[in-house]
């Protein structure tokens, strides 16, 4: 399972913090659990628990308390865009709607193939770049900054390329 | 270079302190910093100073926190509690302050100064470990921390026995997974230990019962990143900068309706005009500034007449026109904004943010939010405007934590200072003016 | 101890250095309203209900001294905000103002805020009526809301946490009590907050749901009706149930709880008890109590309930008067005399067990108390002294856990030892295997499964000239560092206990175990002084108080019984528990035999019987038990009585009257002091003296609300706790070899909480919870024996014997030392002492 | 003198005036008095136009009540087997009418409307037990449109603990 799969980076992680505060490790460690299917796997908390000597509840807990963890299945990509106020001021919202419109969804929604989410999230600190969104998948997280609805466009249909071949070799969900 | 002292001086000649990448685009490679005098002062610190002396250095140079409380730097040092062991460093780099961006070009652009910073703090109270919590956003940020992290590590400016002495450092990345209340220092303590981001009660203070309950020291990024310059070049050097009272460069993070929104890099007392017109190119379009908000959104609302204009952003004068400079990130609103779709902007934030714990940030940020969205949807009442009034004076100087009565900032002096807008915004119009 | 002086509300106070103000305030009888804060746990400061105005007196830097007035009085500065009254510590010449306008309004504020998200259900939520909330918005709330009732939350409002706990989330308010007693006191951390800011919500993630033998307290701390008990659920309002004080009777820790009752139509218009809930006594339970207590009860209202006497007439058993049921025994028993043999379970009160032993003494029969534990006579010898509290120990003490999983055992037990040790007492636990108490163990001692007081012998041995021989098996223990280490921290406690309990062992082991226990006692000078001694983790609540009356088990009971021309047994069922009792379809083998059985339920035991009398369950009648501490409490009548019938002692009195004796028919009270007079221990004891209370702290009960729950208040009583008997003397016990087998596994006795016994199985409620019969194997063992997780097997005694028929789930564990099966007891497997047997694959599990 | 013969004349008028007029007797049982707008009589448990129950087994009558007339045992309601639209209903509702003192507290105190005193006063029986109103006597029958409790409903419709009420200042 995952404990298995993940030893090394799990060992890894856990030399990170006092032996005595094993518990500190369990952010880290919902993020190598989230990495191939970006959520957590009712399982996958479980086996934290295990590692941590802490009850799965408390995983769950800060899986629920953190934003950038999903406790459900959802698409292989989200696009969070910053709609926060100096975003806001510089377009962001209109930028957001844009690439929806574009992209034939609503705010919140996913493409129809399961692959891209388009979210508007808190502030990311990258006012000066706004528009700017970022794309969360379960490898990690990257900045997008100075955006257009064009150039977003093009990144997420480039995004759903990937998961589309993602899923052929077995990985998303 | 300044002529006399040959000591380095402002950066609006094209020198900088802290964001140096600007001047040297390759300092974030370990052989470019160091040829630059780069970990200098760390090695002064571990092989000649003892780490009083440090501290000393530090109290004495005026330095206060960046990430927006202003607390003596020094100060902070010295109230470590040198009965309990072992003692901790945490990097505050959970900037998620709307408006705020600095902490994270200071880290892509000059890693090292940052570490370095890291490490003489750790020094300065014989923490043999530091933990950087990093927003979970700053992700690509994180491992490329780790890279140069591995890099000092590799060049034997971290690990045991550095420099031949038995002292021993560790430099830790930790990130977070997206909670702005993790920026509170006591919740971020929680967070590295494992638990949900909810702040602590205070006292005990970090410095006597902090990581681990253990005795620690956490500062902004910002304000870690000065250290090295003020181990180099001395207390009085870094008081000649800045103002008499508020010592140093500050970076000013501007955005919202400015031609050029970014970082600037400033002695503290400059003022807002020179910031919004001279270095951030002035207003977008053909608008007029109508308000200033200067932490970012926990600030309260600046009417940008020319008295607030010309006030020096520093410490002690912003209060003067009823606001704080914070952690100095400066958002400017035109004059085609609604006050009430501002404040209602900044509600959906607090009220994503709050971490639940206490009950009037909670309930309070919920029901402002609500009521602010009636505002502006132009279904509410000027009964409605006092109720929310009522509501923000109700959270105010009741909440465990900062993040309540931030929440209040905006609506309490967008409502005193900007009433027109709201007696519009219930007649179903937008903007006053 | 510091004492502070402070003013609050006009009233000065003068509380310990270190008291919060919430509780300075309670000492002068003002209630500072608060949701999040509990008395018995960290103040978190979260609902910022108890908001204060605080001033401080100004002191002058330099001088050090308080600045003063013109008038002479100190100057006081208060601060901008309000303050948290349940965080702040008392200071010196501190002024707290909790009714000042700011003040008020500051609650009115929070009140509100609460209200906004709050459902308006009060009239269906079982909370209604004692709920914190409800009280303090109309003292302190707004007359009206300005939230939009369109804006509310709507939420789920049936979400099963358990098959015990029910949460409503809208009702919820977040001040997470429950969170943090299970996580902080109970340390079983299975229910947490879920999301954040608004959206917190209670979650369990576990399997199964809230499983914690504590959960049922959560219901009790919960200032709103959030949670709630399926036993209680919908079932009454509070107003009008009425209260009765009792004592827990499911094990030794005898913890103080009350009744709450109300006629009910269904029932046919009976008084029926809708819920239990703890009592406050400081001394034994605190204000917790465990589920299998608060739950359990439901045996005393099963309708399998024996409701009239019954005679064996041609052959069956048939119903009687109890004219003809009492004069036929008495008459028996007359005949009986001297071959009279009384067997009483540690279930009977005090008062039962007193009587029924008169009858006994009197014919000159003999008196032998059911079970396979012994000791009780040195408990009384050196147990805890009078005023001893666990609640009072920390650094200065040690506590050694001998063969017990409190947890399983005594669960309260297990909490208040485990909070000593949270508070710095040395806590030693030996046990062959882990338990849940080796987490807060300061030291950690294993040892062979039989060789328990040989262990403790091997602490005596490692501290003191006296050099008792050490079997083989444990010899190698005197040289284990950590059990050199653990002796050394015993002797050099200022104070220390020892808990002694029956886990593996049988009678005979049982008794060497706690003769060792009191030797390590008495060679490290812990006997006699207050927070010194020993405690037997008996298996059933008034244990301790049979031997107080000189009840003792015996070695061999089928075989003692033999000899017997009439048996009396009352609240025993040894055909049921163990089929070596029987012989051709009789209890013990001589044909004459005349049986009586006494008891609630028509058990294996009374379907032998000759005569069978009902007896009211405790509920039904009052009495007195005498407690593992050696505490004697009073339980009081809660309910009517049944049916036709009588409490024990009164059952045994009137045998006795017919036999011409002087014995109490009636009052338990006269029982009692007819007892308290003729029994050492007990002199100058009587039920007004057991009725007697005190002030507790912290102040939980006086109709406060704050806390919640409106039975925590103890008016009843808190008993009293025996002095000890005459002083023992250093003995050593002849120990037993209990070498491993060279073929087959040896068997032990272990037990669990959640069993097959009589008095639980009833209490459908906690079905989910009373596992099927099972065995414990090492999973290594089973690997060999291809035993598989969830096969059903057999136990197959080396010695004869045949349990054939009796099959177990396997369970595999690897904490399990090699070569050992962990037997429950109750399930039915009559494991009574360490037992060589082998262990086959059961056939085909029957259809 | 003449003031005696005139005071009889005046009386006399008196009852020859009477003996002309109507006569206030009205013929009960045949004729029925109608009953003054406030008045308050036998007490009914209402239902919803669907049929459910209004009263949710909150015993708030019982708690009011001066003469400790109402007795009522609640219970939870299941979508296989609903009663009332909340959580609760009361399984048994009992008033005693001859403790009753028709004081109309019990309606005051119901927060769902449910315990209304009608204008019945014609209450009699031969012995006390009959004096014993159960539920099902109290309950209004049901209206057309609805069914009666209890109803099986689709789950996922009842999920308030107290039904949405009018506003209650109408």
């Amino acid at each position: 399972m995952f404990a298995e799969k993940y030893s090394d980076e799990i060992q890894a992680i856990l030399s990170k913090y006092p032996p005595e505060q094993r518990r500190a490790a369990v952010m880290p460690l919902i993020y190598l659990a989230q990495r191939e299917q970006m959520y957590v796997t009712k399982q996958a908390m479980v086996e934290i628990a295990e590692i941590l000597g802490i009850s799965s509840t408390d995983v769950a807990s800060i899986v629920g308390f953190y934003t950038l963890y999903y406790d459900k299945v959802g698409s292989t990509y989200r696009v969070q865009v910053c709609t926060d106020l100096p975003c806001a001021l510089r377009g962001a919202e209109q930028f957001l709607e844009g690439l929806c419109n574009n992209l034939g969804i609503r705010v919140g929604e996913t493409t129809p193939d399961g692959a891209v989410m388009v979210e508007a999230v808190m502030c990311l600190a990258a006012c000066d770049k706004a528009p700017m969104f970022q794309v969360q998948s379960g490898d990690g997280l990257s900045y997008h900054e100075n955006q257009t609805v064009e150039s977003a466009a093009s990144l997420v249909a480039e995004l759903r390329r990937k998961a589309q071949s993602k899923r052929r070799d077995g990985h998303g969900r | 270079m300044d002529a006399d002292t040959g000591l380095p001086s402002q950066s609006q000649n094209g020198q900088y302190l802290l964001l140096r990448h600007r001047d040297t685009p390759s300092i974030g490679e370990l052989e470019v910093y160091r040829r630059l005098g780069g970990f200098e002062a760390w090695q002064k610190v571990i092989t000649s100073m003892q780490p009083g002396q440090v501290t000393d250095v530090v109290k004495t140079s005026g330095l206060r926190g960046r990430g927006g409380a202003g607390f003596p730097t020094g100060m902070k040092w010295a109230f470590i509690d040198n009965k309990n062991w072992p003692h901790y460093v945490v990097a505050n780099a959970d900037e998620s302050e709307p408006g705020t961006f600095k902490d994270r070009e200071i880290m892509e652009g000059n890693p090292f100064q940052f570490l370095e910073g890291v490490a003489i703090c750790a020094y300065a109270i014989q923490a043999n470990a530091a933990y950087v919590y990093l927003r979970g956003e700053f992700w690509q940020l994180a491992a490329w921390l780790d890279r140069k992290i591995a890099e000092m590590e590799a060049a034997g400016l971290l690990g045991e026995k550095l420099f031949g002495t038995d002292y021993s450092l560790h430099i830790y990345t930790h990130l977070g997974a997206g909670a702005y209340i993790c920026g509170e220092e006591t919740a971020m303590l929680e967070s590295i230990e494992g638990k949900l981001g909810q702040p602590r009660l205070r006292p005990p203070f970090p410095p006597s019962y902090g990581l681990f309950g253990k005795p620690t020291v956490v500062n902004n990024v910002e304000t870690l990143t000065n250290v090295p310059l003020i181990i180099e070049h001395g207390a009085e050097w870094y008081r000649s900068l800045g103002t008499e009272k508020s010592a140093g460069v500050k970076i000013f993070s501007l955005s919202g309706c400015v031609e050029r929104p970014g970082n600037y890099e400033l002695p503290l007392g400059t003022t807002f005009r020179e910031l919004i017109f001279t270095h951030g190119g002035g207003i977008t379009g053909d608008r007029q500034v109508k308000a200033i908000m200067a932490a970012g959104a926990s600030s309260a609302l600046i009417v940008a007449n020319e008295e607030a204009l010309d006030t020096p952003m520093d410490y002690e004068s912003v209060p003067r026109v009823g606001a704080q400079l914070g952690s100095a990130s400066v958002i400017v609103i035109d004059d085609s904004v609604s006050i009430p779709w501002l404040i209602n902007k900044t509600m959906h934030f607090f009220k994503h943010e709050s971490c639940g714990k206490c009950t009037p940030c909670r309930e309070g940020t919920f029901w402002m939010m609500h009521l602010t969205e009636r505002i502006v949807e132009g279904s509410a009442t000027l009964e409605d405007v006092e109720l929310l009034q009522d509501v923000a004076n109700q959270v105010k100087g009741k909440c465990l934590c900062a993040l309540g009565d931030f929440s209040t900032e905006a609506v309490l002096t967008g409502i005193e200072r900007f009433r027109p807008d709201f007696e519009l915004a219930v007649a179903g119009s937008a903007v006053a003016n | 101890m510091k004492m502070v002086n402070l003013t609050i509300d006009g009233k000065t106070v003068t509380v310990p250095e270190g008291t919060l103000i919430v509780n300075a305030a309670k000492k002068v009888g003002i209630d500072i309203p608060v949701f999040c804060y509990h008395p018995k746990m960290e103040p978190v400061g979260m609902c910022r209900m108890c908001l204060v105005e605080i001033g401080r007196p100004v002191i002058d830097r330099t001088t050090g001294q308080v600045v003063r007035e013109d008038d002479g009085s100190p100057k006081m500065q208060f601060g901008p905000k309000l303050e948290t009254a349940c965080t702040t510590p008392v200071s010196e010449g501190m002024v707290v103002l909790g009714t000042s306008e700011k003040a008020k309004a500051g609650r009115q504020d929070i009140i509100e805020f609460l209200l906004t998200s709050h459902p308006l259900d009060c009239p269906i939520c079982d909370k209604g009526g004692e709920c914190p909330l409800q009280n303090l918005t109309m003292e302190f709330g707004p007359g009206e809301s300005r939230y939009l009732y369109d804006e509310k939350m709507h939420l789920a409002k049936h979400v099963p946490l358990g098959e015990l706990i029910y949460l409503d989330r809208e009702r919820c308010i977040q001040c997470g009590r429950c969170v943090r007693f299970q996580d902080q006191v109970v340390d079983d951390p299975v229910i947490g907050f879920f999301q954040r800011g608004r959206s917190l919500e209670i979650v369990t993630y576990s399997e199964p749901g809230f499983d914690s033998v504590f959960s049922g307290n959560t219901t009790d701390i919960c200032p709103v009706g959030a949670l709630t008990t399926t036993d209680f659920r919908f079932k009454a309002r509070p107003w009008e149930l009425r209260s009765a004080a009792s004592i827990c009777t499911q094990c030794p820790v005898g913890c103080n709880i009350a009744f709450n009752t109300r006629r009910e139509a269904v029932s046919g218009g009976k008084w029926v008890i809708k819920r239990v809930m703890p009592r406050q006594n400081e001394w034994v339970n605190e204000i917790w109590m465990c589920d299998k207590g608060r739950f359990g009860y439901h045996y005393s209202k099963s309708a399998e309930r024996l409701t009239q006497p019954l005679v064996r007439r041609q052959g069956e058993l048939a119903p009687a008067t109890w004219e003809e049921a009492l004069s036929f025994v008495a008459e028996r028993f007359q005949q009986a005399g001297d071959g009279l043999f009384s067997i009483a379970g540690g279930r009977l009160s005090n008062e039962d067990l007193y009587n029924q032993g008169k009858l006994t003494d009197s014919l000159g029969g003999k008196k032998v108390l059911y079970g396979t534990m012994g000791g009780g006579d040195l408990t009384a010898q050196s147990g805890l002294v009078p005023g001893s509290n666990f609640s009072d120990m920390g650094k200065e003490t040690a506590i050694l856990v001998v063969a017990s999983d409190l947890h399983e055992e005594a669960p309260i037990w297990w909490l208040r030892v485990k909070q000593a040790a949270e508070r710095g007492a040395q806590l030693i636990v030996a046990n062959p295997r882990p338990t849940r108490l080796d987490a807060y163990a300061t030291h950690l001692v294993r040892y062979p499964y039989g060789s328990e007081a040989g262990a403790l012998l091997a602490m005596v041995n490692t501290l003191s000239a006296k050099r008792p021989d050490l079997p083989e098996a444990v010899a190698n223990l005197v040289r284990s560092p950590e059990l050199k280490a653990a002796a050394k921290a015993f002797a050099e406690a200022e104070n220390a206990v020892i808990l002694y309990g029956s886990e593996g062992t049988g009678l005979e082991t049982s008794t060497a175990l706690a003769q060792s226990c009191q030797n390590l006692l008495l060679a490290t000078g812990h006997i006699g002084r207050i927070n010194n001694g020993l405690v037997a983790v008996w298996q059933r609540v008034n244990d301790q108080g049979a031997w107080e009356l000189g009840w003792r088990p015996v070695a061999n009971l089928p075989e003692a019984m033999q000899a017997a021309r009439a048996l009396y047994v009352a609240a025993a069922d040894p055909a049921g528990d163990d089929p070596a009792y029987l012989a051709e379809g009789r209890l013990g083998s001589q044909e004459q035999a005349f049986l009586v059985v006494q008891d609630l339920f028509l058990t294996a035991t009374a379907r032998l019987a000759d005569v069978v009398l009902p007896v009211q369950a405790w509920t039904e009648r009052e009495g007195s038990y005498t407690s593992g501490e050696r505490r004697v409490q009073r339980f009081y009548p809660v309910v009517p009585e049944l049916a036709d019938s009588y409490a024990d002692f009164s059952v045994a009195g009137q045998i006795g009257k017919r036999l011409g004796l002087d014995m109490e028919i009636r009052l338990a009270g006269r029982t009692f002091a007819r007892l308290a007079s003729e029994t050492p221990a007990f002199t100058g004891l009587s039920y007004a003296r057991l009725a007697e209370v005190v002030e507790q702290w912290p102040i939980v009960g006086r109709g406060d609300l704050y806390y919640g729950g409106t039975t925590y208040e103890n008016s009843q009583g808190i008993g009293v706790q025996l002095p000890l008997t005459s002083a023992g003397g250093l003995s050593w016990p002849k120990l037993v070899e209990v070498g491993m087998p060279k073929i087959g596994l040896l068997a032990v006795p272990i037990t669990r909480l959640y069993d097959h016994g009589s008095t639980l199985l009833p209490s459908s409620m906690l079905h989910q919870r009373i596992p099927e019969p099972y065995v414990v194997l090492n999973d290594q063992d089973a690997e060999r024996l291809k035993i598989s997780e969830g096969a059903a097997i057999q136990l197959i005694p080396a010695e004869g014997g045949s349990w054939l028929g009796v099959r177990a789930i396997a369970r595999l564990r690897s904490d399990v030392p090699e070569r050992i099966v962990l037997v429950p007891r109750s399930f039915g497997l009559p494991v009574a002492g360490p037992t060589v047997v082998s262990v086959r694959l059961a056939e085909r599990v029957l259809a | 003198m003449a003031g005696i013969i005139g005071e009889i004349l005046r009386g006399l008028s008196t009852t020859l005036h009477m003996a002309a007029t109507k006569p206030v007797t009205i013929q009960y049982p045949e004729v029925k008095r109608p009953v003054r707008p406030r008045f308050k009589g036998r007490h009914h448990l209402m239902r919803y136009d669907n049929g459910m129950e209004k009263c949710i087994g909150c015993s708030l009558c019982s708690a009011a009540c001066p003469a400790d007339a109402i007795f009522v045992e609640a219970a939870e309601n299941t979508d296989e087997e609903r009663y009332s639209p909340g959580e609760r209903y009361a399984r048994v509702y009992e008033i005693n009418m001859l403790r009753c003192i028709f004081c109309g507290y019990c309606e005051d105190a119901c927060p769902t409307e449910a315990i209304v005193l009608g204008d019945n006063y014609e209450l009699s029986f031969t012995d006390r037990r009959s004096s014993i109103y159960a539920k099902e006597m109290l309950l209004v029958p049901v209206d057309e449109g609805g069914k009666p409790t209890p109803q099986k409903v689709e789950p996922g419709i009842y999920t308030r603990s107290i039904p949405v009420m009018q506003d209650p200042k109408d």
